[in-house]
């Protein structure tokens, strides 16, 4: 089974639905450690992109329009940040009409590989990092295993879920919240959320289709 | 929707095109607003100087908008609130600055500041756009130890940069040459900041920090973001008293140095308290031996309503002392001699 | 002692004295602190021209300390923190100002000031000192109503008088045309302010006024004087609607007139704010038919770290057009064209 | 019996002693209609007559100095309506060597009209006006009937007192006062209870000597 540009494009708009109901849940987790702008910024983003990408005609299309729309509509680190995990997506898709399950664990492993070459922030440094890297690792692990694409999404959901919830008892090397220190533990990291958030959402549509 | 903050403004949403239209209606004589949400000047410097750019995050008035204009900068690419703008937007800028003799993207050290101006840069590349470098600045001692300058953070010292290489840049200064000119600028400059209250975000209502009615932060960053520590409020000398040593030791500052110093205003500072706070500063230089050549006292770096104040200092030569002393006309920062 | 307010200044009983020393430090090439402290011109103005002189309270800065120089004032007397200086140092600094085409004693309307005026020109009498003039300026609309306009105080609006009356000082107009082309200025003058948040007084620490959180004061003076009297706090717009059309219907204002606009910044509002609304007031007066020659945004006459603006406007002709245009170089107000 | 040079130095030092130990309490009245610095102000002014005056060899030059010294130092509306008290005061006593009840009775009438000339105010506009009118009635009515200058003195701190309480009940005109409206009722004004502490200064003054 393969994931096809309409299935891309179909995910895009989902996420930016979930993440447009948990827009004040992530504010409010921002607040916690940064500015508490984090829902309100990456909502406005994805609603961008989920309009731009209408008329998206490949794979590369969609994801490459998406994290262009990321960065120039968020802006800031997470703008680029965001953006970036799109944008190193598509370019490991470049020609391809569809993609497959191993193609899609691959372009969230070059996506992830371009956020932390960007950042710099490795897992560990409490950011959207440690919500993505257990998600790409259980995508990998589901197309080794020959598991369908509904399975690895679900799989990739919960890691990215646990993934964000253990940004809890970390401290910041990067973003804002590097500058609450030991006031960090105990809070979840906002960009970790909106990934958990993102591959919930991806899940929740190829589970609905 | 109501105002959520005690502040004037029309929506949270609308605060950056609603600010930059004002502004630009304020000022057509010095600024422009373009289609896309560029700060231009309203004169374009003459073909064959280069041009000068930065983007940032807005809420830091008059950072940077205000610095647009005659010995400062060609095009500023305001962001949204604290937001630095994205790389489509800094690449937009670059092409709006160049004036034939490249362009020099200049990056105040965040993070997001960073990574965009990178990407843009990088999207010039895919464009073939070659004549674009790009120059990194921090000043804020606070913000890493000595030995790891290239950390730190970009604050209110960069004004003594953007101010004396918007002077070069009029000048018939090659691209290579302002690049070097910023980094020797900024290499002898060193900046330490205290908040005494906080501000508030525009955009979330939020206070941007808490601080005890006898306490201040010594090392607060532009964003609110927290210093080396709290200590207890004390007198206007006493306060130079702490933050003056740390700055002349960081460079160092010698006896029979020359300085430019700066007292930035984060935003609610009265200027009362500000020649209080200089006076000090003066006696202390007087006594370590290191001639003042000229004081700024005034907003550059904002930080909303903010009460607070950065004390900078730059080491100068004859040829810095130059660059300073040329006019300097943006709309909210004119620097002319008498 | 300690600081009895969140301020950073050493002790209320030396206030002034440190701000003056600290002031004049900064602004050697501008100004001179003399022993009896008054803020002369670095470089006095030629023989033969007319000298200008103001006394007022402190606490206002950059009022007026900050308006000493080419093009402003020849003298300013610092009173104590809101309290004007008393005759004799008037008197002192009428002697400084004298380059032999007699001196205009400048009064921002408020009680005390024009007291102490009046008895410094008494001694003037005493003394012999016959080329002294006094005129009065007064712009708060707020303050009482028309047909009684020299009963209104002396607010933000007299930056304009300043600045014209600096610059026809500086021209070979005499003593009677000085007084007259001040109150020419103040003639066309009017002015509505606003507060949002109160400022402290820095002496005795007490917060100047109450106002709820959801509440602005319209009418506030610039002692935090109350005004005519609350209102909801709306949107920039919806504020700028409130203050603009009894400004405009005062003079009045008309179709076709050009008119300077000025937006004082009372202390702590921000540059962002005062953009927004300055938004408002070019849409509403291109729809009123007025045009606006040039615009102001700053800080003139503040009230310590009060948050608020006022809005003033001045209707000008072609003699006004060429003063307001002439370069004033004070410590912190510099008016230059680009 | 009559009063000398050094008698109205000792009213003055006097005076500047009662001020100096009621400053809070100026403070604290000025707050409520005012800025809350008139006692700070006042005795500043005071301290300052005290130390001038002391080499002062009339009562002309003892009052005079003093009035040029409280505008000085003071400024302001108070200064330039304290200070013009006692210059006034010191112009009707231009050539005496001592000044009997009969004068010092006019003396103060002089500086009161000075005073109502230079600020406008006139009694119940509540200022250091309603208590320095009643307190020059009593002086006159004592100098007519031929009461001691203690009898006298006495009268007109008495009178200052009441006067300075009665001006709870008004509104203000005139001052800072005049901004707070109908709010100022209930509280006494600062100004007129200098006037007071004045009088009852130099009553004691010439109970103690
Ligand atoms: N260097 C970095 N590497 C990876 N993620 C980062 C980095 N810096 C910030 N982030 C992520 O960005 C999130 C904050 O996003 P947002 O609030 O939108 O931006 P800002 O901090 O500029 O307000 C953080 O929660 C974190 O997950
Ligand atoms: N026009 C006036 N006439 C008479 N007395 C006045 C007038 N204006 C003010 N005062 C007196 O001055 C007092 C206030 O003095 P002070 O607090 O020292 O001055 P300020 O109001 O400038 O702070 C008032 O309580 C009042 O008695
Ligand atoms: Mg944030
Ligand atoms: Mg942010
Ligand atoms: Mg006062
Ligand atoms: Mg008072």
């Amino acid at each position: 089974m393969t994931i096809t540009t309409q299935d891309l494009r179909g995910m895009i708009t989902a996420i930016s639905a979930t993440i447009s109901v948990n827009i004040s849940m992530l504010n409010t987790l921002d607040s916690q450690l940064g500015d508490g702008d984090h829902g309100t910024t990456i909502s406005a983003g994805f609603a961008a992109a989920a309009e731009q990408i209408a008329a998206a005609d490949s794979p590369f299309d969609v994801l490459r329009l998406t994290g262009m729309t990321l960065m120039n509509r968020m802006g800031g680190s997470s703008g680029a940040l965001f953006g970036t995990l799109f944008v190193q997506a598509a370019m490991s898709v470049k020609e391809a009409e569809t993609v497959s399950l191993k193609q899609f664990a691959a372009l969230w492993q070059a996506g992830g590989d371009g956020v932390m070459k960007r950042g710099k922030a490795a897992p560990g440094d409490k950011t959207m990092v440690d919500a993505l890297s257990p998600a790409v690792t259980a995508l990998h692990q589901a197309a080794e295993k020959g598991e369908t694409v509904e399975q690895a999404l679900q799989a990739a959901a919960a890691a990215a879920e646990q993934g964000a919830k253990n940004t809890a008892e970390m401290t910041a090397r990067y973003g804002r919240a590097q500058y609450v220190g030991e006031r960090a533990i105990g809070h979840v990291d906002a960009g970790a959320q909106s990934v958990a958030l993102m591959f919930s959402a991806m899940y929740n549509y190829w589970k609905g289709k | 929707m109501a105002p959520r903050t005690k502040k004037l403004i029309n929506q949270p949403a609308t605060i950056l095109s609603d600010m930059l239209e004002g502004f630009a209606a304020a000022y057509p004589d010095i600024v422009r607003l373009t289609d896309t949400g560029l700060i231009v000047r309203a004169q374009p410097k003459a073909t064959g100087k280069v041009g000068l750019v930065i983007g940032n995050g807005s809420g830091h008035e008059p950072a940077m908008i205000g610095l647009v204009g005659q010995g400062l900068f060609d095009v500023n690419i305001p962001g949204e609130i604290f937001a630095a703008p994205g790389p489509g937007r800094i690449l937009e800028g670059i092409k709006a600055a160049d004036r034939g003799a490249g362009v020099l993207v200049c990056v105040s050290h965040h993070a997001g500041d960073l990574m965009n101006a990178e990407m843009a840069l990088e999207l010039c590349g895919m464009e073939g756009i070659e004549a674009v470098e790009m120059v990194v600045l921090y000043d804020d001692i606070s913000s890493a130890p000595k030995g790891r300058e290239a950390e730190r953070r970009g604050t209110a010292g960069l004004f003594f940069t953007w101010k004396m290489l918007g002077a070069f840049a009029e000048t018939d200064a090659t691209l290579a040459q302002c690049k070097a000119m910023a980094e020797k600028i900024r290499d002898n400059t060193r900046t330490l900041s205290v908040a005494i209250t906080p501000g508030t975000n525009p955009v979330s209502g939020a206070v941007m920090f808490q601080l005890p009615d006898d306490e201040i932060e010594v090392g607060m960053g532009v964003h609110g973001e927290i210093g080396q520590g709290r200590q207890k409020l004390v007198s206007a000398d006493q306060t130079i008293d702490i933050m003056l040593p740390p700055v002349l030791e960081d460079l160092p500052f010698r006896a029979g140095d020359e300085v430019l110093v700066f007292l930035n205003n984060s935003g609610s500072m009265t200027q009362m308290e500000l020649f209080i706070l200089y006076r000090r500063v003066a006696q202390r230089l007087q006594e370590a031996g290191i001639q003042v050549y000229k004081t700024y006292i005034g907003p550059y770096a904002t930080t909303q309503e903010m009460a607070g104040f950065a004390l900078s200092l730059c080491r100068v030569d004859d040829e810095l002392k130059t660059l300073w002393d040329a006019p300097a006309i943006g709309a909210n920062v004119r620097i002319v001699q008498p």
